[in-house]
C-alpha cells in the first residue's frame, strides 16, 4: 500500500540545511508552491466547513431525491450534466438522487482525515522502528529488518480486507481504515529512516554528542530526529496521496466507510460504471482526487528540493573552491 | 556473493514462515466457516461435520499448520473419493473449494499474471523513462510541466477508473483495441498481445508516472555531478551527456525499482485482473479470501511473498551489477 | 616570444546569481601566458581562483553567471565563442584537470572509454583508434599495463592513479593549454609530488601551457614560472614565482607566506608545564573492520590499526602523522573510545577502558574529548552553536539556564568568538569559526585530554595558523594533553612535543618531534619528509631532480 | 440464488442461499426483447456461441452443482430424469421428461416415485445409459469429498440422512431401486408432490461408475447431453464445449443444440461483459451472458439506442428481496413496529437503488408475480409507492413509540448482492420521514450470511432475499416459514422462527398435492395469510435484462430461469 522508496532516496544522507524560516520563505516564493498550498488550504477549509457549505446550498449528503431520477433508465439523473440545478449545484447521484456537492464536501472530510491519519501512523511507526533499527543492536536491527521485509511481502490488500472483517463493526470505520492503512504501510518509512539513521550516525556531530555523554535516546531526539524531519516529511508527502488512493481502493472493494457516509473513494467506486451515462459523476471525484494528489506531490517535491542541497546545486557548475569547501562564500555558486 | 545469497535465502525462508503464520492467525480469527462454505449454505450440520473432517479442519489450528508445513517438505495425500490424491512436495494443500491442488492452481494462473506484469513493465519502462528523460531535458518549459502534470495524473487515478474509462473509450466507442482477454502466448502470440494491450496500458500508465519522476530526478541529480562537468569541459555535447552519462546513472535506481515492482505486481494486480477478467493470481487471491479457502490463500500469499522477497534480492544484485561501487553484504 | 600569447585574459569579471542579486566572484583579473609556460593561481577559499580557471574554458556559459571582459585562449574568446568553436576549445585547445579525481570521472564507464569518448568528440577517428589513443595516453601518464587498466572503472583505481587518468584525458587531444584546478588537494603528499612531477614533465615535453590553481603555496613553488595571488576576486600580486615567494611586495602575500607552517622550523610548543602523569596508555591496540567484499570478492576483515602502543601524558602534545589509510583516524577514535578496540589494552589513568560498555564509559566521557576534521559535519546544522556547546553541560546534569548561558559565553570567548553568538546557526559561520565552536564544545565538559583529528586540514592557511595557535594556547593555559592527528607534516611539527609516524596501521617511528624530523630513521619517514613541497623555488627544483634521480636509479 | 443486478467484483462468491448456477433458460421473444434478428431467418446449425460470464463454472461435477432446473451450461452436458420445459414465459415453468419417458409416476401418497428410461440413450463414449448410472450419480453426491448441491435428497430419501456416499465403504442407498436397467424407483420419507421438479437437478444425471475419478471427475465429466467438455481451464474460468457425437436429437426433444461449439469465458467484470455485448465485435457478435444483467448505467444508454434495445432479453426468475425481522429481538417482537416499518418504507427509493424500475418491480407479496408460484396479489399495509409516514407514525404510536424509534439494520458490504449498502441506505432514508432512525451495521458477505442464518446471532432487522430451486410455491415458502425447518445448530432460513401449527399443517397438506395448479392456488393463499403478520416486508422482485449479441437468434426465455436458454439459441 505504501509506495516503495527509491534507492536513490534511501541512500542519500540528510544534509544540513539552512534555517527553517529561510526554507519557508524560499518555498513561498515559488508560484507553483503557492498554488499547491492554496489547493490544500482550500481542501482543508472545505472539509472543515462541510456542514456549513451544504447548509448554504440547502442540501444534505444523505437525502434521496427520487423525483430527479429516471427510474426506467436505471436511475440516471434527469436534466443535463447529471442533474445540475440551482438546488443541486453539482447535480445528483444516479440511483439515489443524493446531492453530489454535499457528498463531495463531506467526503473530503473522510478522505483527508483517513489519509492524514494513516500517514501519521505510518510515519510514527516507521520513524520509531527505523530509529530503533539504526541505533539498536545488530539483533534488533535484524529483527526489525525482517519484520519490514515481511510487511513488504504481505499482500496488503488481502490483509486489509481480512483485518476489516475481523474487527467488530461498531468500531469506528474511519479510525479502522486509518489504522489498517497505517499499520500495513509503514515499511517504506522504516527503511528510509533506518538508512538515514545509519548514515547520520556516521556524522561527527553525533560522535560529539556521544562524547558529551549523551544517551542513545537523547542522541536520537537531539541529533537525529531534526535531521530526519526533512526526508521523512518529503516521504510523507508522497505517502499522503497514496493513502487517499488506498482509502478509495478499500472503499471500492466494499470494506471502506460505512454508508451513508460518503468518501471520495466510495463515490469513485460507485461512479465508474456511470462513465457513459453520467460522466459528471465520475469526473468530479476524480478531479478532486487528482487535485489533491497533485497539490501534495508538488509540495513534497518543493520541500525536497529546498532541503536537499544536491538538488539546489543542480545543473550549476559548482566550482568548489579551495580547501575551505562550499558553504561560506559565493564561489560555491550556490 | 555466495554468502550474501545464502543469507538472503535463509531470510527468505524466515519471511515466508512468518507470512504463513500471520495468514493462519488472521484467518483463524476471521469469522466464517470454510466447511460450511464448501458444503453450501443448505448443508445440514451433520454434513458440515463430515466436510470439516475431510478437510482436516477438525484438528486444532496448530496441528493444521503443522500438516501444512509437512506437506511443503514431504508432500501429503488427500482423499479424492475414488482413491487417494497424492500431492507431492512442495505441497501447498488442496483447495477447500474445488479440491484442486493449490500448486496446480497457481501454476495455471502464473502465466497470466506474468504476461500482464512483464508486458506492463516494458510499456512503463519505455513510457516512464522516456517521459522522465524528456522532462529532465526540457526542464521548466511549458511542455515539461504539462508532462509532469500528466504523469502525476497517472499516480492519482486508481486503476479501476483509468482502466474502465480506457476500455469504454478505446474498445467500446473507438474500437481501436479488442476487448481484453487472455490467450496463452504459446497458443496464439498475436491474440495474446492484442488481448493484453489494454490491461498493460492501464497498469503501465499508473506505474510509468513513478518511473518518469524517478528518471527525471535521477537524471537531474547525475547532471549535477562532477563528472558531467568534466565531460562538458571536454566539449561533449548536451545530448550525449544526457544519453550516455546521465541516463546511465539513472538506470541503476530504475532497474532496481523495476525488479521491486515486478515482485509486488504478482500480488497487487488484483484490481486490474478483476476489472479485465484475467484469470491471474491476484484474482484468485481475492476470490479465495472471500471463500475462506485457506490453503489457496496461504499458497498464494507465499508465492507472492516469495516474489517480493526475491525481487528485493534481485534488486540488490542488479544494483551491485549496474553500479560496481555497491558492495553486497 | 610569439606575437600572440597562448592565453590572454583582460578585465575578467564573473558574477554569480545569488538570491535576488549577484555576487562578484572575479573582479577585473587579467594575465597572459605564453606557450610552454606555467602560471600558478593561488589564493584562499573564496578568492575566485577556481572561477578564473573555469572561465578559461567558458564553463560558466549557461549557468546563469554573467561574464565580462575577454578571455582569449589559443585565439578563441571563451566569453563569446559559440557552438562548434567553443566545443573545439574545450578539450581540444585547452583541457582541464579537475580536483577530485573520483567524482570527476563517470563511475559507470571504463576509463578507457571515457578518454576515447573525449577523443572522438574532437577527432574524426574510429572507435578503435580512439581506444588506442586512450591506451597511449594512459601509458604516457604512467599507468602500468594500460591496455588492461583502460577497461577498469574509476573506483578500481587509487586516488593518485585516478588523477593520472584525469591527466591522461586532458592530454588525449594534445591541447595547447592545461588547466589544473587543485589537482593534488585530495592526494597524499608523496603522491602529490609524483603528480606535480608528471605535470612538469608533460609540460616540458609537449610545450603546452599550464595554469595551476591551488591554495598551497608549496605546490606552486616548484611547478610554475609565474604566480598570480588572488584575494576576494582580485589579483593581489602577479610576478615571477621567485619574486612573489621570495620577496613579496603585498602585505597579503606576506601574511599568506608567513602563515604557512614550515617543516624545517623547529617550533617550541607548550613546554611550559612539562610532561606530567601518564593519562592514556595504549598497549598493542588493534582494530579490525569486518568489511564487505565486492560482488565476487570474498569478505576478509581489514586491519585498520595493527598493534599500536603509545602513551600520552598530561600537558603534552602527541602528534600522529600519516597518509590516508594509515589508520591514524581510527586510532584517534579508539583513544576516546568512539570505537571499541578489537585487541590490545587501553588504560586511562590506570583504568582499563578498552572494553567498557557505553553506560560505564559515560562518566569518563567528559574527560576525553575530540575535535573533528570537518567543521561542517561536526556541528548539528539544526541547532544553534550555543546549544551545541551547552550540550555536554546539560548532559552532565546542569539545569540552571543562566549558569549554562554564562559558561557557554565564557567558552565562546575563550576560543575567540563572541558570546552573543549563542543563537546563531553553524551555516552563518566560516570554516575557521566553526572549528572554534567545535573546540569550545570539546572544552565544555572540562576534559583532560583532547584528540584533534585533522582539525585544520579543511581550513585555509591563515585560518589554519590561527586555530593551531589557539590549540597551543589552550593547552598551555589549561594543562591539557593533546593528541594531534594530521597528514600535514609541517603542522604536526609545529604543535607536537612528540611525534608518531603511522603507516598501514602501525607506528613506524616514534619519538621527540625534533629528532624525528631532523634525523628520521625509518625510510618511510625519510620519503615522506622528502616529498613535502617547499616554498623556495630553487630548493623545490633541486628536490625534484633528486626524486627523479632516485626513481631513475 | 442468483441475483438479478450485475455483481461487480464480488469478494465472496459463495452466494448461497439457493440455486447457485441457475441456469437460464430461455425464452424468447418476450416483452421488449422481441427477438430482433432471431425472428427472421430460420436457425441453422453451426458456428460458435460465446458465453461471457462473471462467475466461473468452477464446479462442473454433477454431484456438486447447485442448479435450478439443471442449469444453463451444465444442462448442455448433463441430461437428467426430468428437465424444465424449454419454452418462453410461463410455459417454461413446466417440468417435462428428459431421460425418462414421463415426469414420474407417484404412488403411496407421493412417497414412491417411479421412472422409466427412454430407448437409445448413450454416454459420449457410446456406452448405454442405465438406471444404475443414475443411482450411482445420486449416491456419490452424498460423499463429503463432493460437497455442495441441493439438500433435498438428504431430507427426502429414506435412510439418506447419515449416508456418506459410495466411496468410503462401498455402501449403496437402498431407497433407490433399479429393478432393471430402464427402471428406477425412489422411496421418500414423506410425501413430496414436487419430486419431478427435484429430478431436474444435475444430481439426477447419470455417472458411469467406471469413469468416476472422484474430485477430478469435474475436469471431464462424461457427457450424456449434446455437448462434451473439450477444455476446462483454471477451474472453469474458460470452458469449451464441443458436440457430443453420440447424442441424438431423436432422444432429446428439449435441447436444440444449434452451435457446434460453446465457448464459456468467465471471471469478467460486469461492465466489461455489457460493453462487449453491446459492441459485438468479432466473436462477441455471437455472444450471450447467463449471469449478468444490464447495469443501471447501461440501461440509460439502451434507452437512447433502438438497435441496442432490440437486443435486450427480459426475463423473470422467481425471487424476492425483502426486509427480514427476528421477532425474538426487541422491538421487533411488537407487530406494530413491524407494521410501522412496512408503512414507512419508500419502495421507489429501494427500486431505484436496485437499478430502477426496469430491473426491479416493487413488491408487496412474498411470492413472485407468476402464476406457477401461486401468486395472489395483496398488500396488507397499503402506503403507496413512496410509503406513508403518517400511517407509520400512527402504528408507532400504537406500538408505544410516539416519539419515534431507533433501530439497527444489518446488511452486507457486498454492493453486488441484493443485501448491500445501496439498499440499506435507501431503506434508511425512507424510514427517516416516519421518525424511525436507522443505524446501519455492515458485515462482509461471508460473515453476513453466517450471522443472519444462525439462530443465536441473527439480528433483529436485516436485508435478505429468497429464490426458489424450482418454480413452485413450496420451495419458496416452506424453508422460510415452516416451523419444523428451524435449524438451531446449522444454517437456519426461517428467520422469523415462525412455528405456527396451522401453517405447518397447511404446508404438509399442500405437499401431498401432485396437481401443480391446484397446489399453486393453496400456496398463494398461505402467502397472504403469512404476509399479514408482517414477519417480512417484501421489497421488490428483480427483473432480468440481458443483452445478447447481434448474431444470436432463437431467443427463448422461460420464467423458470429468466435468462435465455443456451440450448435453444443459434448463431447462424
Amino acid at each position: 500500500m505504501a509506495p516503495r522508496e527509491t534507492r536513490a532516496g534511501e541512500a542519500r544522507a540528510a544534509a544540513p540545511a539552512a534555517g527553517g524560516r529561510q526554507v519557508w520563505r524560499r518555498l513561498l516564493a515559488r508560484r507553483t508552491v503557492r498554488a499547491a498550498g492554496l489547493v490544500v488550504v482550500l481542501l482543508v477549509l472545505t472539509a472543515a466547513a462541510a456542514p456549513l457549505l451544504t447548509a448554504v446550498e440547502g442540501q444534505d449528503p444523505t437525502s434521496y431525491h427520487n423525483d430527479l431520477l429516471d427510474s426506467a433508465a436505471g436511475g440516471v439523473p434527469t436534466g443535463s450534466f447529471g442533474g445540475v440545478s440551482a438546488e443541486h449545484w453539482l447535480g445528483v447521484e444516479p440511483g439515489t438522487g443524493r446531492d453530489v456537492f454535499a457528498r463531495l464536501v463531506h467526503g473530503a472530510r473522510i478522505s483527508l482525515l483517513v489519509a492524514v491519519g494513516a500517514t501519521l501512523v505510518q510515519v510514527a511507526i516507521g520513524v520509531l522502528l527505523g530509529l530503533a533499527a539504526g541505533l539498536g543492536s545488530r539483533l534488533l536491527d535484524q529483527l526489525i529488518g525482517n519484520t519490514t521485509e515481511v510487511m513488504l511481502a504481505l499482500p496488503s490488500l488481502v490483509f486489509a480486507i481480512s483485518l476489516m472483517a475481523v474487527v467488530p463493526t461498531d468500531f469506528s470505520r474511519p479510525l479502522l481504515l486509518t489504522l489498517v492503512i497505517g499499520l500495513l504501510g509503514w515499511a517504506g518509512t522504516s527503511r528510509l529512516v533506518r538508512a538515514q539513521t545509519l548514515s547520520l550516525k556516521q556524522l561527527d556531530h553525533v560522535a560529539a554528542a556521544r562524547l558529551a555523554g549523551a544517551t542513545r535516546w537523547r542522541i536520537a531526539r537531539r541529533e537525529l530526529l531534526p535531521a530526519l524531519a526533512a526526508p521523512v516529511l518529503t516521504y510523507a508527502a508522497v505517502l499522503l496521496p497514496t493513502n487517499v488512493v488506498s482509502e478509495a481502493g478499500l472503499s471500492f472493494l466494499g470494506v471502506g466507510v460505512k454508508p451513508p457516509t460518503s468518501s471520495w473513494g466510495q463515490m469513485l467506486s460507485g461512479a465508474t460504471t456511470w462513465f457513459r451515462a453520467d460522466p459528471m459523476y465520475v469526473l468530479l471525484p476524480s478531479a478532486l482526487l487528482f487535485a489533491t494528489v497533485l497539490a501534495f506531490t508538488v509540495l513534497g517535491d518543493a520541500v525536497r528540493t529546498e532541503l536537499d542541497p544536491r538538488a539546489a546545486s543542480r545543473l550549476r557548475v559548482g566550482t568548489t573552491g579551495g580547501p575551505g569547501g562550499p558553504g561560506t562564500t559565493g564561489e560555491a555558486a550556490a | 556473493m555466495i554468502r550474501f545469497l545464502l543469507r538472503k535465502a535463509l531470510g527468505l525462508v524466515g519471511v515466508l514462515l512468518a507470512i504463513s503464520l500471520v495468514v493462519y492467525a488472521v484467518f483463524y480469527l476471521a469469522p466464517g466457516d470454510p466447511a460450511q462454505l464448501a458444503c453450501g449454505e443448505k448443508c445440514s450440520p451433520a454434513q458440515v461435520l463430515q466436510v470439516r473432517e475431510r478437510l482436516g479442519l477438525d484438528a486444532p489450528v496448530h496441528l493444521q499448520y503443522a500438516h501444512f508445513l509437512q506437506g511443503i517438505v514431504a508432500g501429503r495425500d488427500f482423499s479424492a473419493g475414488t482413491g487417494l490424491l497424492h500431492c507431492p512436495a512442495p505441497c501447498l494443500g488442496v483447495s477447500y473449494r474445488s479440491g484442486e491442488q493449490v500448486t496446480d492452481m497457481i501454476a495455471a494462473r502464473l502465466p497470466v499474471t506474468a504476461s500482464l506484469a512483464l508486458g506492463a513493465m516494458v510499456i512503463w519502462l519505455v513510457l516512464g523513462v522516456g517521459t522522465g528523460l524528456l522532462s529532465a531535458l526540457r526542464r521548466g518549459r511549458l511542455g515539461e510541466r504539462l508532462l509532469t502534470a500528466l504523469t502525476l495524473a497517472g499516480t492519482a487515478v486508481p486503476v479501476f477508473v483509468i482502466g474502465l474509462v480506457l476500455l469504454i473509450v478505446l474498445c467500446a466507442q473507438l474500437r481501436w483495441l479488442p476487448f481484453p482477454s487472455y490467450t496463452p502466448l504459446t497458443e496464439d502470440p498475436q491474440q495474446w498481445f492484442w488481448g493484453l494491450l489494454l490491461p498493460w496500458f492501464s497498469l503501465a500508465l499508473i506505474e510509468s508516472a513513478k518511473y518518469a519522476r524517478l528518471t527525471r530526478s535521477a537524471v537531474l541529480e547525475t547532471l549535477a555531478e562532477d563528472h558531467i562537468r568534466t565531460f562538458r569541459a571536454y566539449g561533449v555535447g548536451e545530448r550525449r551527456l544526457v544519453t550516455r552519462h546521465a541516463l546511465r546513472g539513472a538506470l541503476t535506481p530504475v532497474i532496481a525499482l523495476t525488479a521491486l515492482d515486478l515482485g509486488t505486481m504478482f500480488g497487487s494486480a488484483v484490481l486490474t485482473e478483476s476489472l479485465f477478467g484475467l484469470p491471474g493470481l491476484g484474482k484468485l487471491l481475492v476470490t479465495s479470501v472471500g471463500l475462506i479457502d485457506l490453503p489457496t490463500v496461504v499458497g498464494l500469499t507465499l508465492v507472492t511473498g516469495f516474489c517480493v522477497v526475491l525481487a528485493n534480492v534481485v534488486a540488490d544484485v542488479l544494483y551491485a551489477v549496474t553500479d560496481r561501487r555497491v558492495v553486497l553484504t | 616570444m610569439s606575437p600572440e600569447p597562448l592565453v590572454q585574459v583582460r578585465d575578467l569579471v564573473v558574477d554569480f546569481p545569488v538570491g535576488d542579486g549577484h555576487l562578484r566572484a572575479v573582479d577585473g583579473v587579467g594575465f597572459t601566458l605564453e606557450a610552454g609556460q606555467a602560471l600558478g593561481i593561488v589564493g584562499e577559499s573564496g578568492s575566485g581562483k577556481s572561477t578564473v580557471a573555469s572561465a578559461l574554458l567558458g564553463l560558466h556559459r549557461g549557468t546563469g553567471a554573467r561574464t565580462g571582459g575577454s578571455v582569449l585562449v589559443a585565439g578563441v574568446d571563451a566569453v563569446t565563442a559559440e557552438g562548434e568553436e567553443l566545443r573545439r576549445l574545450r578539450g581540444g585547445s585547452a583541457a582541464m584537470v579537475f580536483q577530485d579525481p573520483l567524482s570527476a570521472l563517470d563511475p559507470y564507464h571504463a576509463v578507457g572509454d571515457q578518454i576515447a569518448e573525449v577523443v572522438r568528440v574532437h577527432r574524426p577517428v574510429s572507435r578503435r583508434a580512439a581506444r588506442a589513443r586512450a591506451v597511449e595516453v594512459l601509458d604516457r601518464v604512467g599507468i602500468a599495463d594500460p591496455a588492461r587498466r583502460s577497461r577498469s572503472r574509476p573506483h578500481e583505481f587509487s586516488g593518485g592513479m585516478r588523477q593520472r587518468v584525469l591527466i591522461a584525458m586532458a592530454l588525449a587531444c594534445e591541447p595547447r593549454l592545461l588547466v589544473a584546478d587543485e589537482p593534488t588537494t585530495a592526494l597524499d603528499v608523496t603522491v602529490q609530488a609524483q603528480i606535480l612531477d608528471l605535470l612538469h614533465e608533460l609540460r616540458t615535453e609537449t610545450g603546452a601551457g599550464l595554469v595551476l590553481v591551488t591554495h598551497d603555496l608549496g605546490v606552486v613553488a616548484g611547478s610554475v614560472d609565474r604566480v598570480l595571488v588572488m584575494k576576494d576576486g582580485r589579483a593581489v600580486e602577479h610576478g615571477p614565482v621567485a619574486d612573489v615567494l621570495g620577496a613579496p611586495r603585498e602585505p597579503y602575500t606576506r601574511a599568506l607566506l608567513s602563515a604557512v607552517p614550515r617543516i624545517d622550523a623547529p617550533a617550541a610548543p607548550g613546554q611550559g608545564t612539562g610532561p606530567g602523569e601518564v593519562l592514556l596508555e595504549a598497549t598493542d591496540l588493534r582494530r579490525e573492520f569486518a568489511t564487505r567484499g565486492g560482488l565476487t570478492r570474498r569478505t576478509a576483515p581489514v586491519t585498520a590499526v595493527d598493534g599500536v602502543s603509545l602513551t600520552v601524558r598530561a600537558g603534552e602534545t602527541l602528534g600522529i602523522v600519516g597518509e590516508s589509510g594509515s589508520g591514524k583516524t581510527t586510532l584517534g577514535r579508539m583513544l576516546v573510545r568512539l570505537l571499541e578496540p578489537t585487541g590490545g589494552r587501553l588504560h586511562y589513568r590506570g583504568r582499563d577502558i578498552g572494553a567498557l560498555g557505553e553506560r560505564e564509559l559515560r562518566p569518563l566521557r567528559r574527560e576525553l574529548q575530540m575535535v573533528f576534521q570537518d567543521p561542517v559535519a561536526s556541528l548539528n546544522p539544526r541547532r544553534t552553536i550555543g546549544e551545541s556547546v551547552a550540550d555536554p553541560l546539560r548532559v552532565a546534569g546542569e539545569r540552571d539556564e543562566r549558569r549554562i548561558r554564562a559558561r557557554v559565553g565564557e567558552l565562546l570567548e575563550r576560543v575567540g568568538l563572541d558570546a552573543d553568538w549563542y543563537h546563531r546557526y553553524p551555516h552563518e559561520f566560516s570554516g575557521g569559526q566553526r572549528q572554534r565552536v567545535g573546540i569550545a564544545r570539546a572544552l565544555a565538559p572540562g576534559p583532560r585530554l583532547i584528540v584533534c583529528d585533522e582539525p585544520v586540514s579543511a581550513l585555509d592557511v591563515t585560518t589554519q595558523a590561527h586555530v593551531v595557535a589557539l590549540l597551543g594556547e589552550l593547552q598551555r593555559d589549561l594543562g591539557l594533553a593533546l593528541v594531534f592527528v594530521a597528514h600535514d607534516l609541517a603542522v604536526v611539527r609545529q604543535v607536537s612535543d612528540r611525534v608518531a609516524v603511522m603507516r598501514a596501521g602501525r607506528i613506524v617511528e616514534q619519538g621527540d618531534a625534533d629528532t624525528v624530523y631532523d634525523s628520521p630513521q625509518h625510510p618511510y619517514t625519510k620519503g615522506l619528509l622528502a616529498a613535502v613541497p617547499v616554498l623556495d623555488p630553487v630548493e623545490a627544483t633541486a628536490r625534484r631532480h633528486a626524486r627523479l634521480a632516485a626513481a631513475g636509479a | 440464488m442468483s441475483r438479478p443486478t450485475s455483481t461487480p467484483r464480488r469478494l465472496a462468491a459463495a452466494s448461497a442461499t439457493v440455486a447457485l448456477v441457475v441456469g437460464a433458460a430461455a425464452c424468447g421473444p418476450k416483452a421488449d426483447g422481441g427477438g430482433g434478428t432471431g425472428k427472421d431467418a430460420a436457425p441453422q446449425r453451426g458456428g460458435t456461441l460465446t458465453v461471457l460470464n462473471q462467475n466461473p463454472q468452477d464446479q462442473f461435477d454433477p454431484a456438486r452443482l447447485y442448479t435450478s432446473g439443471g442449469g444453463n451450461v451444465p444442462s448442455l452436458v448433463f441430461r437428467t430424469l426430468t428437465t424444465r420445459n424449454r419454452a418462453d414465459g410461463a410455459a417454461g415453468t413446466k417440468v417435462v421428461p428428459d431421460l425418462a419417458t414421463d415426469t414420474g409416476t407417484p404412488s403411496e401418497g407421493a412417497t414412491v416415485w417411479t421412472y422409466h428410461l427412454r430407448d437409445g440413450l448413450t454416454f459420449e463414449d457410446g456406452s448405454p445409459i442405465t438406471t444404475a448410472d443414475i443411482k450411482y450419480g445420486i449416491e456419490r453426491s452424498f460423499a463429503p469429498e463432493l460437497s455442495g448441491g441441493a439438500p433435498y435428497l438428504r431430507d427426502w430419501l429414506v435412510g439418506a440422512a447419515d449416508y456418506q456416499g459410495p466411496y468410503k465403504d462401498g455402501r449403496t442407498l437402498d431407497s433407490i431401486e433399479t429393478p432393471d436397467a430402464k427402471t428406477i424407483v425412489f422411496h421418500l420419507a414423506k410425501p413430496e408432490g414436487d419430486f419431478p421438479y427435484l429430478a431436474t437437478q444435475t444430481q439426477f444425471a447419470p455417472v458411469p461408475k467406471a469413469k468416476d475419478t472422484g474430485t477430478k471427475y469435474q475436469d471431464h465429466p462424461v457427457s450424456s447431453g449434446p455437448y462434451q467438455v473439450e477444455k476446462n481451464e483454471n477451474d472453469g474460468a474458460h470452458l469449451v464445449l464441443k458436440r457430443n457425437p453420440n447424442w441424438s436429437a431423436a432422444t432429446d426433444d428439449q435441447r436444440k443444440a444449434y452451435p457446434d461449439t460453446i465457448d464459456v469465458q468467465s471471471g469478467l467484470d460486469p461492465a466489461v461483459i455489457n460493453q462487449r455485448l453491446s459492441a459485438g465485435t468479432g466473436a462477441d457478435a455471437a455472444a450471450v451472458t447467463t449471469d449478468t444483467n444490464l447495469g443501471p448505467s447501461e440501461l440509460a444508454q439502451v434507452k437512447d439506442d433502438k438497435a441496442l434495445a432490440a437486443r435486450v432479453g427480459t426475463g423473470h426468475f422467481g425471487y424476492v428481496n425483502y426486509l427480514a425481522f427476528n421477532p425474538k429481538v426487541k422491538p421487533f417482537d411488537n407487530p406494530k413496529v413491524r407494521q410501522a416499518i412496512a408503512y414507512a418504507l419508500n419502495r421507489t427509493s429501494v427500486v431505484n437503488a436496485a437499478g430502477g424500475s426496469s430491473l426491479a418491480e416493487a413488491a408487496t407479496t412474498y411470492l413472485p408475480a407468476q402464476e406457477t408460484f401461486g401468486y395472489t396479489p395483496y398488500d396488507p399495509f397499503p402506503a403507496g409507492a413512496t410509503g406513508s409516514p403518517e400511517k407509520a407514525k400512527e402504528a408507532l404510536k400504537e406500538a408505544g413509540y410516539p416519539d419515534g424509534l431507533t433501530v439497527t439494520l444489518t446488511h452486507s458490504t457486498d454492493t453486488g448482492k441484493g443485501y448491500g449498502p445501496n439498499l440499506a441506505t435507501a431503506v434508511q432514508d425512507g424510514l427517516k420521514a416516519a421518525g424511525i432512525t436507522v443505524r446501519l451495521e455492515a458485515l462482509d458477505s461471508t460473515r453476513y450470511s453466517k450471522t443472519i442464518h444462525t439462530v443465536g446471532t441473527e439480528p433483529g432487522f436485516f436485508l435478505s432475499g429468497w429464490g426458489a430451486d424450482w418454480p413452485s410455491g413450496g420451495p419458496f415458502l416452506a424453508p422460510i416459514f415452516d416451523g419444523r425447518q428451524i435449524v438451531t445448530d446449522g444454517y437456519n432460513f426461517n428467520s422469523a422462527q415462525l412455528d405456527d401449527a396451522s401453517v405447518n399443517d397447511e404446508i404438509d397438506r399442500i405437499n401431498k398435492i401432485t396437481d401443480h395448479a391446484e397446489a399453486a392456488k393453496r400456496w398463494g393463499a398461505l402467502d397472504q395469510r403469512i404476509g399479514e403478520q408482517a414477519l417480512t416486508v417484501p421489497l421488490f422482485h428483480p427483473v432480468y435484462k440481458r443483452l445478447y449479441g447481434k448474431d444470436v437468434r432463437n431467443i427463448v426465455i422461460s420464467d423458470w430461469t429468466g435468462v435465455l436458454d443456451i440450448s435453444q439459441v443459434a448463431v447462424k
